[in-house]
C-alpha cells in the first residue's frame, strides 16, 4: 500500500519546478499578464520538457504518464502561477480526441498544435449564450473558452455533444478576467463548420472531470504558495518590535490554512488516482474535490493577504496573482454550488 | 423609542430639499471642471451644506453643530444622487485637527482655501515598515537653522499626485519613547526633494501611492502643536476614519443591486434569485445588514440623547461592516459564475465591474485603518477590559 | 430622534434584574430543571412585580405597555436562564385572545392561568403530526407545544386557524428536550373538544410575530450572560502564568462574539419597536431578527464554552444552561433556513 | 500510488474473517457478564487479534509490528459488529508507556493482567488549575519513610470508578522547574484516603470523575521512570490519545446515518434530503469528510513507507476532525428542526438522541485532549515554525 508519490513522480516534480523556479518567475508571469508577451516562450519551454505530451499514450508520441502526474503538474503551475495551455490542450483536449484524431494528438505532443476548450454553456449556460449543432454545423455563442491562441476549439454543445473547430473559422474575441494569467475568449459560431468528435455525453464528461481534477490541483498549488509566502512574510515582518509571526491571531490564521489545505493535497492525489484507476468514484470524487478545494482556496486566498497586511493588497508583492488565480478556478468548469448538486445527483439524492 | 426627528426637523429637511431642487442645474457632474466644482462648493458654503459647523471667521458657515442637521443633509444630498459637498483627506481630517489644536494662524491660513476646494491635501501617516504599528514610524525630521529636514518614505498616500500640501508624521525625537517622538508637519507638495510614485494595488489601479522625501526642507513654524505631540494631534481625529468604514448604507445599497442582478440573471436557464442555495446566502446577509443599520441608529441616538452608552456598538462597526461587504461582494460574484469573473475591458462584466473590483477593495479596507487583528484587540481591550499582551521579556 | 431604552424601561428593567439576581439564581433554576421542582414559585414572583400583566391592557387588568417591554424582560429571563411561562402565557396569548376572550386575559394578567401554545405543527408540520378542525372539534397531534402546567393551550391547525382548548381535555404528555429549564408537551387531539377564537391567519401571525421577537430576545439575552461569564472567567483563570484573558487567541475569542452580538441587541429592540408602530415592516424584520439572532447565538454559545476549556463542558458551572436554551429557541417557532425562506417570500424573492 | 494491501495481506484478511466467523458464537455482546468478556479477550490474545505485539513474555501474542495487520483486523472486526479487543487507557495508554519506559519488574508485574482485562486503570493527569498547561499540576507526593504521601485532586478521570488502579502525574520536586519537578507513579485506587467525584457535564451523563487525594500512602518502587521524568514517561505516548480524535471513518459513519435521517424526514411535508440549503450543508460536509479520509490514507501510507512525509497531514487531524465531527451533528439538529431538540426520555428521539448528545460531545472534545487554540499553537509552531511567543517580562 502506497499513497504518495513515487520517486519517479518526485524526480518529474523537482526538474518542472526547477524550470519554472528559473525560467518563470514572477517578474516573467508578469510580463505575459500585463500582455507585454504570450506564453507562447513559456509553452515551449515546457514543452522541451515533455509537458504537452505528459499523458498522451506513447504510442501516439506522447510520454505515457497519468493523471496522478497530471495532477502534480497541475499543482506545480498553480503554485508558480504560470501562463499555460496546459490544462485544455496537454490535458482536456487528449482525453477528449483519443482514438479520434490521432494526428492532432500528435501534434499536441510536439508542442506544435494547441486546442483550446470551450465547455462553459454545457455545464451551466449563461443568459443568451449557448451552442447547438446542425449537421456539421454549429451556431451560437460559447463564453470563457480557455485560450485565446489555440489552433482549434473543442466545443461542447448545450446537449453536451462534442465538436472540434478551427480557429480561423469562427468570430474569436479576448475576454478579459481578473486572472491576467490565463486567456479567455467569446467564441461566435455562425453556421460555422464543425467535425463532430462525439455525441456520447460520456466523452464530455470524461474530459470534463480531469479538467477539474487540474483546476483543483491549481487551486492547492497556488493556495499552498500563499501560505508558504504569508508564513514566510510574517517570520520577517515586524511590528512591536516582534515578528508578526510571533503574534497568536497570525499564528493561528496561518494554522488554519494549513489545516484546511493539508488534507487537500491528498484529496486532488485520491481524485486523479481515481480517475485512471476506480472509474466507480470517479466523478463523484472529482465534484467534490474540485467544490472543497475552491473553498478552502477562498479562505486561504483572503487569509493569506491579511496575514501580509497593506503589502498583501499591492501590486508590489504580486499576491494577487495568486488570489485571482483561485478565483478563476473557482468559478471555471462548475462553481463549488453546481459541483455539491451533481455530486448530490450522483448519489441519487436530488433530482 | 422615537424614530422621527421631529417636525422641526423636517422644516428642515424641506429646507434642503427645495435648496436642491432650485439649484439642481448649477451642480457639477462628472464631466464638469474643477472651477464648476468650486463654485459649487462655495454656494453649498454660502447655504450651509458643507463646511456648517465651521465658524465663519474661518470660511464655514458658522452653525452650531447638529448631527440631525448633518445627517438629513447626507441623506437628502444622497438620495437626489447631485453632488454633496467636497471630500478629501484635508476636509475630513486636516480641518477638524486644526480646529481642534492648531494655532489661530494656522486656522487662518488653511482652512479656508481647503474647505473652498482650493488647496487639496494628503496625508502622510504610514510607511512600509509601520503599519499596525503606525508609532514606529521612522521618516525622520532634523532642526537646521529654523527649518525641518526631512528623510524618508510614507506610503498609502492616496491623492499625493493630487495633493498641492501634506499633513506628515515624522520623527523629531529620536531619543524619545516610540510614541513621545513624533511630530505633525505641514508642507507644500511642490518643496524640493519630495518624489510620487503610484502604488498599483490588486484591483489593477494606482489608488494610493509611495512617497519619497529626500532633504526635504520646511519652515521650522509649520509644526501643529508641539515637537513630540504628533502622536497625540493625529489621534484627535483618527476616530474619524474608522468610523468611516464599515458604513451600512452603502451595504445596503449594494445588497439592492445584487438582489435586482439576482432577479435579472439566469443560470442554466433559471433565475439566479430561484437558485435556494444563493437566496439563503442573500438572505443571511440582508439580515447581518439590518443588524447594522440598527447598531448605526443606536449609535447616532447615543449621541443625541445624553446617558445612552453605544461604545461597544461603536468600537465593533468597521470589523463588521468591511467583513460583510466582503461577503457580500462575494456571493454576487458566486452568483454570475464565469461571468462573474468578467473584468477590466469586457462587455460581459456586470454593474461595470465592480462586484470583483469591490470584493478586492473591500479586502484592503479590512487590512487597512486599523486591521481585524488590530480592531479585535481594540474591541478586547477597551471593550471587554481585557489586558493587553504581556510585554516581551528582553 | 432616541433609539434606545427610556428612564422607565430601565427601571423596569432593574427592578427584574434584581429580583432574578436574587430570588432566582442558577441553584434555583438548577432545581426547576432537575424536577425538584417547577416553575410555579417563579412565576409567581414574577406575577408580584405585575410580569404576567406587562402587555395586557391596563382596562384589561394588565400594566398596558408594550414589545420593547416585553423584549427587554425576554432577554432578562434568557439572561438568567429563567423558567417561567412568560413567552407563552404573558405575551402570545394575550395577543391571540385580545378582544376574544377577556376573562381568560384578566385572569392571565393576575397570574392564575397560564395558557401554552401548541404552533409547531402550522409553522412546519412534523411526520405524522398535525391538527385539523371540523365543527369545534380537534383532531391530531401537535408537538412541542410549550408549558406543560398550562390551563389552556392555543392551537393552531395546519391552515393556520387558531383554537382554545382546555388543558383537561386532551391527552397530554411531557416531551423531554435538551433545555429543562422550559416543558414543551405532546398534545394527542382525539375529537376533543375547543373553541374557535379566529379564522384570519392574520391573528395567528401576529401572535407568532411577537413570540418570535421573544426567542430572539431571549437568546440576545442568553449570550449576552455568555459572553460576560466567558469574559469574566477568562480574567481568573490562569495558564501558562498569566490570566488567559491575555492571550490574543482567547481576545479575539471574545471580540469576535460582542462584534456579532452587539448589533442584535439594536436589531431586537427595532424588531419590538416595529411589532407596535411599524406595522409594514414588523414580519420580514421578525424573520431576519430571530434568524439572525439564532446563528450568532449558536456561534456564541460554542465559543463561550470555548473559552472556559474544560470547565465550560461541565456541569459545575452550569453554562450548558445557556448553551441549551440559545439551541432550544434556534428551532422554536421557525428554524432559521425557514424564517430566511420566508422573509424572502415576503419580498417577492421566493415562490 | 498503490492502495491495495498486496496479495499476502488479503489472505490475512481471509484467515480474520474465517476466524470471526468460526467464532461470532463465543463472541460477547452486550448482555454477557464480565467473565464471558475477559474470556473473550484471552482468546483474541491467543490467537493475535488483540495485544498483538505485546512480547508472549508480558502475555501478550508476540508478533512483530504489522501496521496493515492490525488496520485489517480493525477493519475487520469493525465491519463484523462482533466484539474486538478490548480498550481503556490502562490498555491503549499505559501498557504501552510501560513497554517503553517501565522495568522488568513492573512489566512483568502490570501488562500481563492489564491486558486480560483483570487488572482496569483510569489516568490521573489534568487538573482543575492545570488543564492547557498541564505541567503546572500541583497534585503533590512528599517522601516519608519508603512511601510517598499524595494531596491533591484529577480531574477528567474517565474510569476512576470502575478502575482498580491509576496512573498518576504528581509534583515531587517542588524547587525544581515545572517540566522537572514531575513524576509517573501507579497505584491501586483502594489505596486508603481516594475520594471519587462522579463529574456529570453539559451531555447530561457522568461520563468523567474528579478525584480527591487526602494523604494516600504509594510504595516508593510504584514509579516509572525515575523521580522528576514524569514529564518525559507521560510524553512518550501523549501522541497516542491524540491520534485517537478526528478520526474519519467515525465522521463517515454518521454521515450515512444523516444521509439516511434526511431520506426519512419530513419538513412541512417535503423530505429534508429535497430541501436545497440542507442538502448543500450535507454535501459540503461529505466533501470535507472524504478530504479527511483521503488525509488518514496518506498518513497511514507514511507510517509504511519510509521517505514519505505526511507530519502536517497527522498534525491538523484533531482539529479539524472534531470541528468536523461537531458541525455534521449540528447539521442534523437543523434539519430536524423542533424534533432536534428532544432529549433524554422522549419518544420522538432520533438515533437515540444521539445528534444533540453528539454535538455536545464532540464540543468537549474541541476541548479535550488539547484545545483547538492549543492545536493551532501546535500546528504553527511544530509543522510551520513560527515563533513561540515570547516570554512575559516578569
Amino acid at each position: 500500500m502506497e499513497f504518495g508519490l513515487s520517486q519517479e513522480q518526485t524526480l518529474l516534480q523537482d526538474s518542472v519546478n526547477r524550470f519554472l523556479n528559473e525560467q518563470v518567475p514572477l517578474d516573467e508571469v508578469r510580463k505575459v499578464a500585463t500582455a507585454d508577451k504570450n506564453d507562447k516562450a513559456v509553452w515551449q519551454g515546457l514543452a522541451e520538457l515533455g509537458i504537452p505530451a505528459l499523458i498522451i499514450p506513447e504510442d501516439k508520441g506522447g510520454v505515457g504518464l497519468g493523471a496522478v502526474e497530471a495532477a502534480i503538474i497541475s499543482e506545480l503551475l498553480g503554485y508558480h502561477v504560470t501562463p499555460s495551455p496546459f490544462i485544455s490542450s496537454a490535458i482536456m483536449a487528449p482525453i477528449a480526441l483519443a482514438g479520434k484524431r490521432d494526428d492532432l494528438i500528435a501534434n499536441i505532443a510536439a508542442g506544435t498544435c494547441r486546442i483550446g476548450i470551450a465547455f462553459g454553456e454545457a455545464i451551466a449556460a449563461k443568459d443568451k449564450a449557448g451552442v447547438s449543432a446542425s449537421g456539421n454545423k454549429l451556431s451560437g455563442l460559447s463564453l470563457f473558452a480557455l485560450d485565446i491562441d489555440a489552433d482549434y476549439y473543442l466545443v461542447a454543445t448545450n446537449d453536451q455533444q462534442l465538436y472540434l473547430v478551427a480557429a480561423d473559422a469562427v468570430e474569436r474575441k479576448n475576454m478579459a478576467t481578473i486572472d491576467l494569467t490565463r486567456t479567455t475568449c467569446e467564441l461566435v459560431f455562425d453556421n460555422t463548420a464543425a467535425e463532430l468528435i462525439s455525441n456520447d455525453t460520456e466523452d464530455f464528461n470524461r474530459a470534463l472531470d480531469i479538467g477539474r481534477i487540474m483546476l483543483a490541483a491549481d487551486t492547492l498549488g497556488a493556495g499552498q504558495n500563499m501560505i508558504d509566502q504569508a508564513v514566510s512574510y510574517a517570520k520577517e515582518r515586524e511590528q512591536f518590535d516582534r515578528p508578526i509571526a510571533s503574534f497568536q491571531a497570525v499564528k493561528h490564521m496561518c494554522a488554519e490554512m494549513t489545516a484546511g489545505l493539508e488534507p487537500c493535497r491528498s484529496m486532488v492525489w485520491y481524485a486523479a488516482h481515481a480517475y485512471d484507476h476506480l472509474p466507480e468514484e470517479t466523478r463523484l470524487t472529482t465534484c467534490h474535490t474540485k467544490a472543497h478545494i475552491s473553498e478552502v482556496g477562498k479562505f486561504v486566498a483572503k487569509t493569506s493577504t491579511e496575514v501580509h497586511g497593506g503589502m498583501g493588497f499591492t501590486d508590489l508583492v504580486g499576491l494577487h496573482y495568486w488570489f485571482k488565480r483561485i478565483g478563476f478556478n473557482r468559478q471555471l468548469l462548475g462553481s463549488p454550488e453546481l459541483l455539491r448538486q451533481q455530486a448530490a445527483k450522483l448519489q441519487g439524492l436530488a433530482a | 423609542m422615537d424614530l422621527s426627528f421631529g417636525a422641526e426637523y423636517e422644516t428642515f429637511r424641506t429646507e434642503v430639499k427645495d435648496f436642491i431642487a432650485n439649484n439642481r442645474e448649477s451642480a457639477p457632474t462628472s464631466r464638469s471642471n474643477a472651477a464648476a466644482a468650486k463654485q459649487w462648493q462655495k454656494t453649498l458654503i454660502e447655504n450651509g451644506y458643507t463646511a456648517r459647523t465651521i465658524p465663519d471667521a474661518y470660511g464655514g458657515y458658522g452653525a452650531k453643530p447638529d448631527i440631525i442637521q448633518s445627517r438629513i443633509i447626507a441623506e437628502e444630498f444622497a438620495d437626489s444622487g447631485i453632488q454633496g459637498g467636497m471630500g478629501g483627506q484635508g476636509i475630513s481630517m486636516l480641518v477638524p485637527t486644526l480646529l481642534e489644536v492648531g494655532n489661530e494662524e494656522q486656522k487662518l491660513k488653511f482652512v479656508k482655501p481647503t474647505i473652498e476646494g482650493d488647496m487639496v491635501w494628503c496625508q502622510g501617516y504610514s510607511e512600509p515598515g509601520a503599519g499596525s504599528d503606525l508609532a514606529s514610524l521612522r521618516t525622520n525630521a532634523v532642526m537646521d537653522g529654523d527649518e525641518w529636514v526631512i528623510n524618508g518614505q510614507k506610503i498609502w498616500t492616496s491623492t499625493a499626485h493630487l495633493a498641492d500640501w501634506i499633513f506628515c508624521l515624522v520623527r523629531t525625537e529620536p531619543d524619545a519613547k516610540k510614541h513621545h517622538g513624533i511630530s505633525f508637519l505641514l508642507f507644500s507638495m511642490d518643496t524640493p526633494g519630495i518624489e510620487i510614485r503610484p502604488l498599483v494595488d490588486m484591483t489593477g489601479v494606482a489608488n494610493f501611492n509611495e512617497v519619497f522625501f529626500t532633504d526635504v526642507r520646511v519652515p521650522a513654524h509649520q509644526i501643529v502643536g508641539n515637537r513630540g505631540q504628533g502622536w497625540q494631534v493625529a489621534n484627535s481625529i483618527l476616530g474619524h476614519e474608522r468610523d468611516m468604514l464599515g458604513n451600512p448604507d452603502a451595504a445596503l445599497s449594494r445588497l439592492n443591486s445584487l438582489i435586482e442582478l439576482m432577479q435579472k440573471e439566469t443560470i442554466a436557464g433559471e433565475k439566479a434569485i430561484d437558485h435556494p442555495v444563493f437566496r439563503d446566502r442573500l438572505m443571511q446577509l440582508q439580515g447581518r445588514i439590518m443588524a447594522m443599520r440598527f447598531n448605526d441608529m443606536r449609535i447616532l441616538s447615543s449621541r443625541l440623547n445624553e446617558g445612552q452608552d453605544a461604545s461597544l456598538a461603536r468600537l465593533i462597526v468597521k470589523l463588521q461592516g468591511t467583513e460583510l461587504r466582503h461577503d457580500l461582494e462575494g456571493l454576487a460574484i458566486d452568483v454570475l459564475g464565469e461571468l462573474g469573473l468578467a473584468y477590466g475591458d469586457n462587455e460581459y462584466t456586470r454593474n461595470n465591474g465592480t462586484w470583483q473590483s469591490q470584493y478586492m477593495y473591500q479586502l484592503g479596507l479590512i487590512i487597512g485603518g486599523g486591521t481585524s487583528q488590530i480592531q479585535k484587540n481594540i474591541i478586547s481591550e477597551r471593550g471587554l477590559e481585557m489586558p493587553r499582551e504581556p510585554r516581551p521579556a528582553q
